[in-house]
């Protein structure tokens, strides 16, 4: 009883995504799916779960071959899947999500309402949120989202269980419930396919581990017999990030200045500064206005009455993206879906800021190339379309779009989520680099507050649109513990 | 003439009348034409105290808007009906509703298939029927002749077509190499005639077709850089001005009278003011031989470049006039303006009724 | 796109699906008359394409925009153009220069309330513009009315059936307007912003281009560019009424589409539009020419624009 | 709880208008309300009404329909046809329902399987079908049973039967709209990639939604028949863009998931109805169409508007209340 996937090998055009890759999942085993980016792990997890075809070698679930490329069949061997991207419908609620695949009907056609609401709720009960199954998707909070989208993989009673990243947006009592949830899983004696970046995540909750490179199993075994260390260098990357001391950030003066922020609705107004040679985070459970925060420094979002920010003295004009950008200030998302021109090429892409702007010279091929293979990024040629690419490197691409902008701030919206090890590495110089040494303002958020407390000079913890905390390298106060116990305290004692 | 059917609704009492003017489609200028010459009328009517409303109203949604239209201008409390129809079937159980609750309805331009209506229609058999004899005749009774028709699906056009083959099955040395839509379009028509000139180049002696399109399909001659052949015309001046510019053009121009609209009125407010219908006049509806109560509006003008009164449709009400008299009709209006012939109320007591 | 070439000669020659259709058409046509390749019949339909063409060139500046970005008000702009072309300038050429200003003003103002509709009032675009496009219809007929046709002039007169060196003036035209819409998408500011709005729309605004003015530009220059097109129909067939620029709505979407640019917005060019042009154009000009009835005519042109779209612009998978 | 159903709900707008639409036809035309102009007016929107409801399945698809009107003109004259060739009555609404669901599978596997753009390849076949009825009848003509033309020109109970029939169109759509097709149908339209990961086969649901929609353009078509009692090869050609303008007016996103038939028909009843505005201010001919259009355009604007915002209105209340019974649980 075990899914099999034998010698599968996928092409994309040019790329070969997987090359004769085999792996097994028994029961009770959760395995771990390891790689740098764009080694192969999302493919090998859309093929066994009917979302890709394979171009060659089989699926065989219990025996019983994948015949198609189809989830629906997939689904109905057994085989549960959890997208990074999600699965989840956000004009339907989310009982109607969850009974999408497989619609409990009366009379052979009709929806049978009551049937679907019963079993929604008893799908949503294990998540511990039966009460939101009438509200629409696209309304709940990111982690909600994630939490439903595990219901959903669950509640066709899957014998194997496929995660795609599914913990990098969850908060860490979601990460729990995800948890208790998967030890049931195993201890019923199903299996599960684990793909992560996070190795601590790695380790708590699988035994064996498939290790990729550049489509290639490069590693099968127990993961009790692998160190961190080999896992990253198998990554990719060369070294696992040692968070070198950084130098003391240049004692910059204040480069931004935002007065009567409010965060979050109904708030009480804040003031930040950020000074330039900084690398600042802003912390903090999600959803507690660090998005409003850096959308409104990048002009992504209206003002709300009474905020006002300026950039070295000249206020900006908040809620004009153009005019901001022309100021000085770059964005840089970790969602893909805002931040990438998929069907433009690589080299039009970098170039985009500068077509928007007037008055920057064009950056010529050699700069982009050089600003690429600062960051090692893989790639067929900068004419070929960005969207080709894995997602990790798509992101570098973006971030090295701003080293060819050299802006005064850099807002950085979680911009290393779902990249590998190395790939983060790259980036994280490249950003201390444009601080400490070009001198811009770096205002960063992560999904990983262990990134947060490596990268930072800085970090503000918020909490319900409030600074709960400020630590600081310098002070010695920043650590990941901090971080998190920053806020947890507050958690506790609402 | 009591027991006719279409009468049974004209006692509506002494007036002035309240009568509601349904146009099926307002697109081109003879439409507007069309509905000018009613809206003129009425207000000569109104004037003289003979009715007190004309509501008029166009559909902008083909047929099935018109039924709404109808059915609206019933709810109005109007005592009779003119309607010219988009299409003729579609409307008829509006039309009955409206006879059986006692609207009187008569039917401009083109005919309804129904004896408690009465139709006052233009001639297409006329139309064409001139305009194909005049071609025949312009390339010395044998050749070829390609034909550009108005729009597949419409009634008047359908009825034209039928005026043409049996004028065509009536000349065996003519063939008809090809006939094809234009949708009463220009554009279409001058795509159309340009392919049928690489299709049968030089075969072509000489060119069918309706109005609206001429101006187009000479275009395509023009650009081609090929002599024109006779071909059949329009009746609007700036046609009559093309053609009179250019010496060379053998044309024709069957005047279709978008007057036909006032004169159904007129003939409408005479019927409810208590004229008696001269039953003479009557003749079989296009549409439905079996029913006797159509009025058909000649055409009133043939033009040729030098009048030709010797033709054999010529008569007193098709009049067969010169180029130069046709344009002098027009004279003062715009380049758009159709060659038109509408009847004063006198006129129309005089010719229709006794 | 060189470089493009450079990495795959064979594979990534441009307009090939268009191309070859053309170059079937064209075999077709000669089967079914040999005259169908003679200078006469190629101008007539070269002049054809042109004014097909140049009526695309709005609808393929908004198509590229992407974000379910269509302009459904082109054939009531080409409408009330013509209309006011023929009752303004008369059968004189002195008033051309100021009708011509008032009519390519007034396409740039009503695409620029379908503009305002989209981007302000976040409409789609599919229901501003044919919203509008019920509007201006009204206003052709109020105008022809206060205003009726008149004959035109001998400079539009020329546009329609004279010729330039041998060339009709509507391919001189329609070439001038290839030319400049493909340096415009190309090389100017606008251009390229117009790709990357059309690509992403949130990722253009977060890279700083002004989607805004990028939106109401590409409208406005559709009204604009309709409003020419109308002014050479109204040259092709010297004379207007009020149903006249109606086909063209469809058929300026169907050249786009053919020509390949992608409904999604953020791909294609205007050359492969002039394309789709002449193949729309080929096979009305090879079906009148088969002297088929309407109702064949109409449901082969019918099966073989399924065929073209089969083999120029499926969506992807 | 209820009362936010009902205004947050995408057809609440469309009703509005259209009530409004109808308060003031009525109110300029009080005769309306006649059992006679009731059945005139009903008789003239059947088709249109049960058409909007095919192309609401288009929408629902995110796809769209643009052969909805040659497709009603087809049936029309094909029943048309059997009837003149002695077919009985239920033969011949047998056969053009099945006439439709061809149709609708013609459209259907052109979109679904061959992964056609839906607006043009539904505009290809608009010609094709244009042909067969120019094929079958070149001119308006030809008669359908007599009996039948009554029955729909008719009243019982002083409702006009038209009406009564629509309830039954109604009654049908309600039947669509509690299946479990309609949900499946939802979901591909609002997010086809999702549906698919999601375990759905998203292409046969495209198709069967243009069958589905094929089987409203037969009856559709039927209607017509029925009501006009005479085939027109052009009579339903207005019907493609009044579909769209209805069931966007009645709240269908083009963008697919989201809208409802009965919003659909509300949309389409309005703009039914803005012909008669403009006979109610009694304006000039010439005019007519120009006032018709603005109160489209403002139809379409404000309904759009108006919905979106009311949807938010009702979001943030949900979300706020979200965040109140966190407060309280903690
Ligand atoms: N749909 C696609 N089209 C083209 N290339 C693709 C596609 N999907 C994946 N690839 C390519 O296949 C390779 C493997 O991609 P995959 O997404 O499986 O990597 P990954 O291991 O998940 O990487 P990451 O950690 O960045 O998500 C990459 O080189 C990528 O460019
Ligand atoms: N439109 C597209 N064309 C080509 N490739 C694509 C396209 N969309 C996605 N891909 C590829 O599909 C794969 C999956 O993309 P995605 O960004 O979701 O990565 P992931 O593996 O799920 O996430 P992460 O990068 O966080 O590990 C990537 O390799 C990406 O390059
Ligand atoms: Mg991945
Ligand atoms: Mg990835």
């Amino acid at each position: 009883m075990t899914l099999v996937l034998q010698g599968i090998s996928r092409d994309f055009g040019p790329v070969r995504a997987l090359d004769d890759v085999s792996l097994a999942i028994g029961p009770g085993e959760c395995r771990a799916l390891y790689g740098g980016n764009g080694s192969g792990k999302s493919t090998m997890a859309k093929i066994a779960s009917g979302i890709l075809s394979a171009g060659a070698g089989r699926v065989l679930v219990d025996d019983r071959p994948l015949a198609r490329t189809s989830p629906a069949e997939a689904r109905a061997l057994g085989v549960g899947i959890t997208f990074q991207e999600l699965s989840l419908i956000g004009e339907l609620t989310t009982g109607e999500n969850l009974v999408l695949a497989d619609v409990p009907r009366r009379f052979g056609f009709l929806l049978d309402r009551r049937g679907a609401d019963a079993a929604a709720h008893a799908a949503l009960k294990r998540v511990g949120l039966a009460g939101l199954r009438g509200r629409r998707v696209e309304l709940l909070q990111t982690g909600e989202k994630y939490l439903v989208e595990l219901a959903k993989a669950l509640q066709s009673h899957p014998r194997y269980l496929i995660i795609d990243e599914l913990t990098s947006a969850m908060h860490a009592s979601e990460v729990e419930i995800f948890a208790g949830l998967l030890a049931e899983h195993l201890a019923a004696g199903g299996g599960a396919l684990f793909v992560s970046h996070r190795l601590p995540e790695l380790r708590r909750f699988c035994n064996t581990i498939s290790v990729l490179r550049n489509g290639k199993l490069v590693f099968e075994g127990a993961l009790a017999d692998v160190a961190d260390d080999d896992l990253v260098k198998w990554a990719g990357g060369g070294h696992r990030d040692e968070m070198p001391a950084s130098r003391a950030p240049l004692a910059g003066e204040i480069r931004v200045q935002a007065t009567g922020l409010r965060p979050l609705p109904g708030a009480r107004p804040i003031n930040l500064a950020f000074r330039s040679g900084e690398i600042t985070g802003i912390g903090g459970l999600p959803d507690q206005g660090q998005k409003h925060i850096q959308r409104l420094l990048a002009g992504l979002q209206p003002a709300v009455a009474g905020e006002r920010v300026t950039l070295s003295g000249a206020a900006l004009a908040l809620g004009d993206s153009a005019a901001i950008a022309a100021q000085g200030i770059s964005f840089v998302s970790g969602d893909r879906d805002e931040m990438v021109f998929a069907r433009r090429t690589i080299r039009e892409n970098m170039q985009a800021p500068f077509v928007a702007m007037k008055g920057r010279p064009m950056p010529d091929d050699a700069a982009i190339l050089a600003a690429l293979d600062r960051l090692n990024t893989r790639h067929a040629g900068i004419d070929r379309p960005i969207g080709g690419l894995s997602g990790g490197n798509q992101q570098k691409i973006l971030v090295a779009r701003c080293l060819l902008l050299n802006p005064q701030v850099i807002v950085a919206e979680d911009c290393t989520k779902g990249i590998d090890v190395a790939s983060r590495n790259d980036v994280h110089h490249l950003l201390r680099e444009l601080a400490h040494v070009q001198g811009a303002a770096v205002i960063v958020t992560s999904s990983d507050d262990q990134e947060l407390a490596g990268l930072c000079d800085r970090v503000l913890v918020l909490d319900g649109g409030q600074v709960i905390a400020e630590l600081s390298k310098v002070e010695q106060t920043l650590d990941a513990q901090a971080i998190v116990s920053a806020y947890m305290k507050q958690e506790r004692a609402a | 003439a009591d027991d006719l059917a279409f009468l049974k609704n004209v006692d509506h009492g002494d007036g002035p009348f309240k009568i509601g003017f349904s146009n099926g489609f307002i697109g081109n200028a003879w439409r507007a034409q069309h509905v000018e010459g009613v809206e003129k009328a009425a207000a000569e009517l109104k004037e003289a105290g003979l009715v007190s409303d004309v509501i008029v109203v166009n559909s902008t949604s083909g047929a099935s808007g018109q039924i709404a239209q109808i059915n609206s201008l019933l709810a109005q409390g109007i005592d009779a009906l003119v309607i010219n129809p988009v299409s003729a079937e579609p409307l008829m159980p509006i039309v009955q509703r409206a006879v059986d609750s006692g609207v009187l309805v008569v039917v401009a331009d083109n005919p309804l298939p129904m004896d408690n209506v009465l139709n006052v229609s233009l001639d297409h058999t006329q139309y064409w029927g001139i305009s194909t004899e005049w071609l025949i005749d312009a390339i010395g009774g044998k050749g070829n002749i390609v034909a550009i028709e108005g729009l597949a699906g419409n009634t008047a056009n359908d009825w034209r077509v039928r005026a043409r083959d049996a004028v065509l099955a009536e000349h065996p040395d003519v063939t008809l190499l090809s006939s094809v839509i234009g949708g009463w379009d220009q554009a279409q028509a001058r795509e159309a005639m340009a392919g049928l000139l690489t299709a049968y180049g030089d075969q072509i002696n000489g060119v069918l077709i309706q109005e609206v399109m001429n101006e187009g399909a000479i275009r395509a001659y023009k650009a081609a850089g090929v002599a024109v052949p006779p071909l059949t015309g329009d009746y609007v001046l700036s046609y009559l001005k093309l053609w009179k510019a250019d010496p060379e053009l053998q044309s024709v121009a069957v005047a279709n009278p978008p007057g036909v609209g006032s004169d159904a009125l007129r003939i409408t407010v005479e019927l409810l003011s208590g004229g008696t219908l001269d039953t003479e006049k009557l003749v079989a509806n296009p549409l439905n031989a079996d029913f006797s109560n159509t009025i058909l509006i000649p055409e009133p003008y043939v033009v040729e470049r030098e009048a030709n009164t010797t033709r054999p449709w010529c008569s007193e009400q098709v009049k067969c006039i010169s180029l130069d008299e046709a344009i002098a009709l027009l004279d003062g209006q715009s380049d758009a303006a159709s060659l038109d012939s509408t009847l004063t109320q006198d006129e129309v007591r005089a010719l229709y009724f006794k | 796109m060189t470089a493009l070439a450079r990495t795959h000669p064979l594979r990534r020659i441009p307009h090939a699906g268009s191309l070859g259709m053309i170059l079937l058409l064209l075999v077709a046509g000669r089967l079914v008359n040999p005259s169908f390749l003679s200078p006469m019949n190629l101008w007539a339909v070269l002049s054809v394409s042109a004014l097909l063409a140049v009526a695309s060139a709005g609808q393929t500046l908004v198509i590229l925009s992407g974000n379910q970005g269509i302009d459904l008000s082109v054939g009531a702009i080409m409408t009330l153009t013509a209309l006011m072309v023929s009752g303004m300038a008369g059968s004189s050429d002195e008033a051309v220069p100021l009708t011509l200003a008032v009519v390519l003003a007034l396409g740039a103002l009503i695409g620029l309330a379908n503009g305002i509709g989209v981007r302000f009032l976040a409409l789609y675009p599919l229901v501003v513009t044919l919203g509008v496009s019920f509007v201006i219809e009204g206003l052709a007929l109020v105008y022809a009315q206060s205003q009726p046709p008149q004959m035109p002039g001998p400079l539009i007169e020329s546009i329609g059936i004279g010729r330039f060196f041998g060339i009709p003036w509507l391919v001189v035209i329609g070439a001038v307007m290839t030319v400049l819409m493909t340096l415009l998408l190309r090389f100017t500011r606008y251009g390229r912003q117009l790709y990357l709005v059309g690509s992403n729309i949130r990722a253009a605004q977060m890279a700083g281009v002004p989607v805004t003015r990028v939106v109401l530009t590409t409208y406005a220059a559709s009204g604009l560019l309709a409003a020419v097109a109308g002014v050479l129909l109204y040259g092709y067939v010297a004379s207007a009424n009020l149903s006249i620029g109606a086909p063209y709505t469809m058929m300026t979407i169907a050249a786009t589409v053919i020509g390949g640019t992608a409904l999604s917005g953020g791909s294609g060019s205007f050359i492969g539009t002039v394309l789709g042009a002449v193949i729309f154009s080929l096979i009305s000009n090879l079906l009148i020419m088969l002297g088929l009835g309407p109702a064949l005519r109409y449901a082969i042109s019918g099966l073989v624009l399924i065929a073209v779209l089969f083999a120029t612009s499926r969506d992807a998978a | 709880m209820m009362l936010r159903q009902v205004w947050s709900h995408p057809s609440f707008p469309a009703g509005v208008l259209a009530v409004l639409a109808l308060v003031f036809a009525l109110s300029v035309n009080p005769g309306l309300l006649s059992t006679g102009s009731m059945i005139g007016w009903s008789t003239s929107q059947l088709g249109l009404w049960t058409a909007v409801l095919g192309q609401t399945l288009a929408l629902m698809g995110r796809g769209i329909d643009l052969s909805v009107g040659a497709g009603v003109s087809l049936v029309n004259v094909a029943a048309i046809a059997l009837f003149e060739a002695g077919w009985p009555t239920a033969g011949v609404i047998v056969a053009m329902l099945i006439l439709g669901l061809l149709i609708g599978a013609a459209n259907g596997a052109l979109i679904g399987w061959l992964r056609l753009n839906p607006l043009l390849a539904t505009f290809a076949t608009s010609f094709v079908l244009l042909g067969l009825t120019l094929q079958i009848r070149s001119a308006p003509g030809g008669s359908a049973p007599m009996a039948a033309v009554m029955f729909m020109n008719g009243a019982t109970w002083g409702i006009p039967n038209a009406m009564l029939v629509f309830v039954l169109v109604l009654l049908l759509w309600g039947l669509v709209a509690r299946s479990a097709f309609w949900l499946r149908l939802r979901a591909t339209g609002a997010d086809p990639v999702r549906a698919w990961n999601s375990g759905l086969p998203t292409a046969r649901i495209k198709v069967m939604s243009y069958v589905m929609a094929g089987f409203f353009t037969a009856l559709s078509g039927l209607f017509v028949t029925f009501c006009v009692g005479a085939g027109d090869p052009l009579f339903a050609q207005p019907y493609t863009l009044l579909t769209i303008a209805g069931a966007v007016i009645g709240g269908v996103s083009l963008g697919g998931g989201t809208g409802s038939g009965y919003g659909a028909v509300l949309g389409a009843v309005f703009v039914g109805l803005t012909s008669d505005i403009a006979l109610g201010i009694g304006v000039s001919p010439f005019w007519q169409q120009l006032i018709v259009g603005c109160v489209l355009l403002t139809g379409l604007a404000v309904v759009v508007r108006a919905g979106r915002w009311l949807k938010a209105k009702s979001d943030s209340t949900v979300t706020r209340s979200a965040f109140e019974t966190k407060g309280k649980a903690a």
